[in-house]
C-alpha cells in the first residue's frame, strides 16, 4: 500500500531538516519547531506497523492523534487537526477534487482553532493555495502532483514577505520580514515529500 | 552550549524528578511525569490547573502547592504541554468544585489548554494571561504575551481558591488581576534550548533586546546596552502608561530575573524601579526581587506591576507554601 | 561586559538600596551603607554578626532576619568588609547577649573580622567557616576555603540563638555544624566583578573548572565538561568522602547555584546527587536547591551535605523568616 | 618635605597600574586587588592636605588606618598593619638601619595578624628581601635606594615561581606556577616609586 510510503517519506523529511526548522524558528519565534515536528514523526514512525495494517482513514486519524499527544505547541494541535479533518473528510479512493474539499474543511477547522486567518503568515498560506491549485487547475496525473509540488515550496517562501504589513507579527515591522515561517516550511516539506513519492510510483 | 545536564531528551524528566524529590513535602509528580500535583489536594475546593513550556523555572510547578496552584502540567522546553496532559492533571485533582485553567496567551498554549477544556467532562473555566506591554503581537501571539504577571495571577487566585471561592468567582477575579497586571523585559544574552544546542539568538556585546519574550522572542528593538536608570525608566514607564495609573495607587512590584542575572543586578534594577515609581506617585506596597519566570540562562529582568486594591492585597498575604513562594506557613 | 548596572562605582550602594526597600519588613539599612540590620531587635539575645566580599547574593544580607542573622556587612565585590563595619554593625545589634562573628575562611575576612573581634569591647566569639573540599590550601586562604556550607551554619546556629542559647554553645554547635558540613562546586563559566569589567578567568567552550571557588578561584582541575552524573559523583564523592559518613546517616543536601545557572539544571544536579548518596546509603532527610551562595553571573553548581543529627534537624525546621530563607512564619 | 612627595608618588603609582594588578589577581587569586589598592590609594589622596602637615610617623599611621578602614579584603589590614608599624617603629628621621629594624617589626606584625610566613608567596616576600639588603649592605645613599629598588622589582617577580613545590598555593601545582604575587607586585611599586622620588630629589 502506498501510504506506507508517504508516512515514511513525510515523517523522514521533517527528521532530516529539523536543524533548518529550528533555525527559521529561532529568528521569528521560540525555536522549538524543528524539535516539535521531530518528535512527532519519531512518534508516528513508532507506530509505524499499526498505520500500515489501517486504512488510509484511520491511519490519517491515527497520526492527528498522535500528533495533538506528543507534539505540544502549536504544531500538535494544527498539524493533528489538519490530519484528523483529511482522516475524515477524504474518501478511501480520493481525487484532487476530493483533496481540495478536505483542505478547505481542515483550513476551516485550522482558523476554528487557532483564530488564523489565511495571510497571517501560518501554514494556512501553503494549504490554501495547494487547495485553490487543485480547485482550478486543469492539469492531471504527474504534471498536476508537480504544480502541487512546486506551488506548496513558493506558497512557504512568499511567507517571507508576510509580516512587514499586517498580521500577527506586526510590531516586528521590518525584523520579521525575510524570514519564513517555519510551520508553512514543515507544511511544504511534507507536501513535498508526498510528491516526490507520487510521482516515483508512476 | 554548557549545560549541567546528562543528555538533551532526559532534561526535563531528570528535573522533574529532582524537583519532586527536593519538595516531596508539597508535591507529587506524575509517574508518566504527565504533571506535577499538590500533594494534599482540599475536596470540594476548584482545582487551579496552570501548566506550559519548560524552562521558565520556577514557574509552574514552583508554585504548586496550599495558597497557589493545584497542578501544573509541564511541556518540552518553550513548548506547550499536549491536552492529555491537562486531562490527566485535571481528573486527578479536580474533588467536585471544578476546574480553572490559567494559561499564557501563546497560540500553542491556549489551543492545547483549549482542547483539553473542550474534552474535560467536568466544570472548567480559563484564565488567559497577558501582561506584556512590549508588543501587541508578537510571532505566534494573537494579542500580547503572558509572561511574569503569572504568577502574580496564580498567587492572588490561588489565595481566593484556597479560602473556597467557586468558579466563577475566581474565573472573574483571575480576569481582574491579569487586567490590572502588565509587564515588561529586557534581555543582555540569548538563552539556549538545550535540545537546540545553540544560542537562539545573536547579539552584539554592547545590545540588549528590549521588550524580549520569555522565550526569547524579539520585542520592541535591539538597542546599545544602556544605565539600569534608563532601562527601569523605560520598562517602568511601558507598564505605567499601559496600566494608566492615577497618584497615589497602591501596587505590587516584581523585579524577575530572566535566569542568568545576578541577585546584585536585580537589586540595582529594583532601586531604579522605586525611583520611577516615586516620580509617578506610585506606592510599591509589596516588593518581589528574584528570578520567578525565567528563560533558562538568559540574563535580563522584566518588570511587572500589579495595580491592588484592599481584597486583592489581603489574597496576596495570605500564606502560601510552594516550592519557590512561601510566606505566614 | 553586560550588566544591569548604572556605574561599578555605584553598584553596591544601589543593589543594597533596593534589597532594603524591598525587604523594608525584616532589615534597615546603615545610613552609612555599612551593614544591613535586623529591624527587630530581641533583647539579650546573641547578635549574630556575618558578612564578606559582595557578589554572593543572597549570602548575607539575604539570610539576616528571624532565626539567622542580626546583622551582615557587605564588603566590595569579592573583598571583605573592613573592621569599622563590624564594629559599627556590632554596637547597633549586640543588646547583652555577646556577638558571634560568623566568617569565611578567607585571609582577608579572618584579618578583618578577626581586627574588630579584638577593639570590640563586648563579648564575643568567632565561628570560621571552612566547609570546601576542593582544595586543603588555596591561594590566600590558609587551609579551606568557606562556600555554600555558610548558610546552613547560619541557619542552624541562628536557630539556636533565636531560642536563647548563649553565645559559648552558640560558637560550640556552630564548629560542630562546620565540621560535619562539607562542600565542592563546578564552574562552566567565568563571572565577571564589575568594576573589572571582564571576566576573572577564560575557559574552553568545552571545559569546565572542578572544585572551583565562590570567588572564580581555580580548583583542582581544569577539564573537558563532563555529564551531570559524573559531576555529581565527583562533587558528592568528595563530599562524602571528606565527612565519612556511615551508611544510614541523614543529611541536609543543598544544591546551590552560582548564579547563572537555570533551575531547571539545578533540579538535574539534585536528581544525580540523590543518585550518588542513594549509592552511599546516604538519607537526605532536608533538600534545598536554588542560587544561594552565588559568584555573580557565574554558570555552574556545587554540592554541600550537612549531617545532621536529630537536634541540628530540629533548629534548621525552626521558624525562619529572611529575604530568601522562609518558613513556617 | 619630601614625605609629601613620596605619598604622593606611592599612590599614584598604584592607580597608574590597576589593570595589570587586576590581571594578576585574577590568575590566582579572585580579582579584587587593583581595585582594592587603587580605593586605598585614593582615600589616602583624598586625605593629602592632612598627611602634609603631619609628621613623617603620624602620616603613617594615619594612612595605616586609612588603609584598614576603605580597603578591606587581605590588602585593607596588610597595608595598614604595615604602615602602622612603621609609623610607630621610625624615628623622626630614619637611617637604613631604623628602616631595617622597623621592617622586622613589621614583618612580625604581620606574621601575627595573618599567619602567613615569607616564602608563602605574599608581600612579606618582597619586604624580607629588602629588610635584609638595609641591614647587610654596605652601600649607602643613592647607590642603597638603586640596589633597595632592584631588589623590591625582583623579589616581586621571584614570588612567581614560590608556588609549585609548597606554600599555602599547593593544590594549584602547577597552575600558579609562573604568575607573580599581585599583593608583592603592589609592594614593589610602591617601593619603587619612593626610591624613584628619593634618587631624584639627590
Ligand atoms: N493559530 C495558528 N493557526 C495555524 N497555524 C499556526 C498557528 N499558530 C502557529 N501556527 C503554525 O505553527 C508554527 C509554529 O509551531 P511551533 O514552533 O512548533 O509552536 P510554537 O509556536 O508554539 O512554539 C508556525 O510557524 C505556524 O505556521
Ligand atoms: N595572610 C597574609 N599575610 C600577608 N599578606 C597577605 C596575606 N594574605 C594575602 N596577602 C597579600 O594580599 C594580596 C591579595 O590582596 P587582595 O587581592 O587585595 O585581597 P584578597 O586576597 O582578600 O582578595 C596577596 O597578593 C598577598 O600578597
Ligand atoms: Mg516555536
Ligand atoms: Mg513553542
Ligand atoms: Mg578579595
Ligand atoms: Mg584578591
Amino acid at each position: 500500500m502506498i501510504h506506507d510510503q508517504l508516512i515514511r517519506a513525510a515523517t523522514q523529511i521533517l527528521i532530516d531538516h529539523v536543524d533548518e526548522l529550528t533555525a527559521l524558528d529561532q529568528a521569528i519565534g521560540d525555536g522549538d519547531h524543528g524539535l516539535n515536528m521531530r518528535r512527532g514523526a519519531l512518534a508516528i514512525q513508532s507506530k509505524y506497523d499499526e498505520l500500515a495494517a489501517q486504512s488510509l482513514n484511520d491511519a490519517l486519524k491515527t497520526m492527528g492523534m498522535t500528533c495533538m499527544s506528543t507534539i505540544g505547541g502549536s504544531s500538535g494541535p494544527v498539524f493533528g487537526t489538519l490530519l484528523v479533518t483529511l482522516g475524515k473528510e477524504l474518501p478511501a479512493e480520493p481525487q484532487a477534487a476530493d483533496l481540495a474539499r478536505a483542505l478547505d474543511a481542515s483550513i476551516k477547522a485550522l482558523t476554528r482553532l487557532g483564530k488564523a486567518e489565511v495571510g497571517q503568515k501560518t501554514l494556512l498560506d501553503v494549504l490554501e493555495p495547494v487547495r485553490m491549485l487543485l480547485t482550478t487547475s486543469s492539469e492531471q496525473g504527474a504534471a498536476l502532483v508537480a504544480r502541487v509540488r512546486q506551488c506548496a515550496f513558493d506558497s512557504a517562501e512568499a511567507t517571507a514577505q508576510m509580516d512587514a504589513t499586517r498580521g500577527r507579527s506586526s510590531f516586528l515591522g521590518d525584523r520579521a520580514l525575510g524570514h519564513v515561517d517555519p510551520g508553512s516550511r514543515s507544511m511544504a516539506l511534507i507536501i513535498g515529500a508526498i510528491c516526490d513519492v507520487l510521482l516515483a510510483a508512476r | 552550549m554548557k549545560k549541567l545536564i546528562n543528555h538533551v531528551d532526559t532534561v526535563l524528566a531528570e528535573s522533574l524528578h529532582g524537583f519532586a524529590a527536593a519538595h516531596a513535602d508539597i508535591v507529587t509528580l506524575d509517574p508518566g511525569l504527565q504533571f506535577v500535583r499538590r500533594r494534599t489536594l482540599k475536596r470540594g475546593k476548584v482545582a487551579l490547573i496552570s501548566g506550559g513550556g519548560s524552562g521558565h523555572e520556577p514557574l509552574h510547578t514552583g508554585f504548586i502547592g496550599h495558597g497557589m496552584l493545584d497542578a501544573a502540567c509541564p511541556g518540552q522546553v518553550f513548548t506547550s504541554p499536549t491536552p492529555d496532559q491537562m486531562l490527566a492533571a485535571a481528573h486527578e485533582v479536580e474533588t467536585g468544585g471544578g476546574v480553572l485553567f490559567i494559561v499564557k496567551n501563546y497560540s500553542g498554549d491556549m489551543m492545547n489548554f483549549q482542547m483539553a477544556a473542550e474534552m474535560l467532562e467536568r466544570d472548567n473555566e480559563t484564565v488567559i494571561i497577558n501582561d506584556d506591554v512590549a508588543v501587541e503581537n508578537s510571532t505566534y501571539t494573537t494579542g500580547r504575551r503572558g509572561v511574569a504577571g503569572t504568577m502574580i495571577v496564580e498567587r492572588i487566585v490561588g489565595a481566593a481558591a484556597e479560602r473556597g471561592d467557586g468558579l466563577a468567582a475566581l474565573k472573574a477575579l483571575g480576569d481582574a488581576v491579569n487586567k490590572s497586571t502588565a509587564s515588561m523585559g529586557v534581555a543582555l544574552t540569548s538563552c539556549t534550548v538545550p535540545a537546540a544546542g545553540g544560542p537562539t539568538f545573536q547579539m552584539g556585546a554592547e545590545e540588549m533586546e528590549m521588550g524580549v519574550g520569555i522565550h526569547g522572542e524579539p520585542g520592541r528593538r535591539r538597542v546599545k546596552l544602556t544605565s539600569a536608570d534608563d532601562i527601569a525608566a523605560e520598562l517602568t514607564g511601558a507598564v505605567l502608561k499601559d496600566l494608566s495609573l492615577k497618584r497615589g495607587q497602591e501596587v505590587v512590584l516584581l523585579v524577575n530575573g530572566f535566569g542568568g542575572t545576578p541577585l546584585m543586578e536585580l537589586y540595582v534594577m529594583t532601586h531604579a524601579a522605586n525611583k520611577v515609581l516615586a516620580a509617578a506617585g506610585i506606592k510599591p506596597v509589596r516588593v518581589l526581587t528574584g528570578s520567578y519566570v525565567t528563560s533558562l540562562e538568559m540574563a535580563g529582568c522584566s518588570i511587572t506591576v500589579n495595580a491592588v486594591d484592599a481584597a486583592m492585597l489581603a489574597l496576596w498575604d495570605d500564606p502560601v507554601h510552594t516550592a519557590a513562594l512561601r510566606w505566614r506557613m
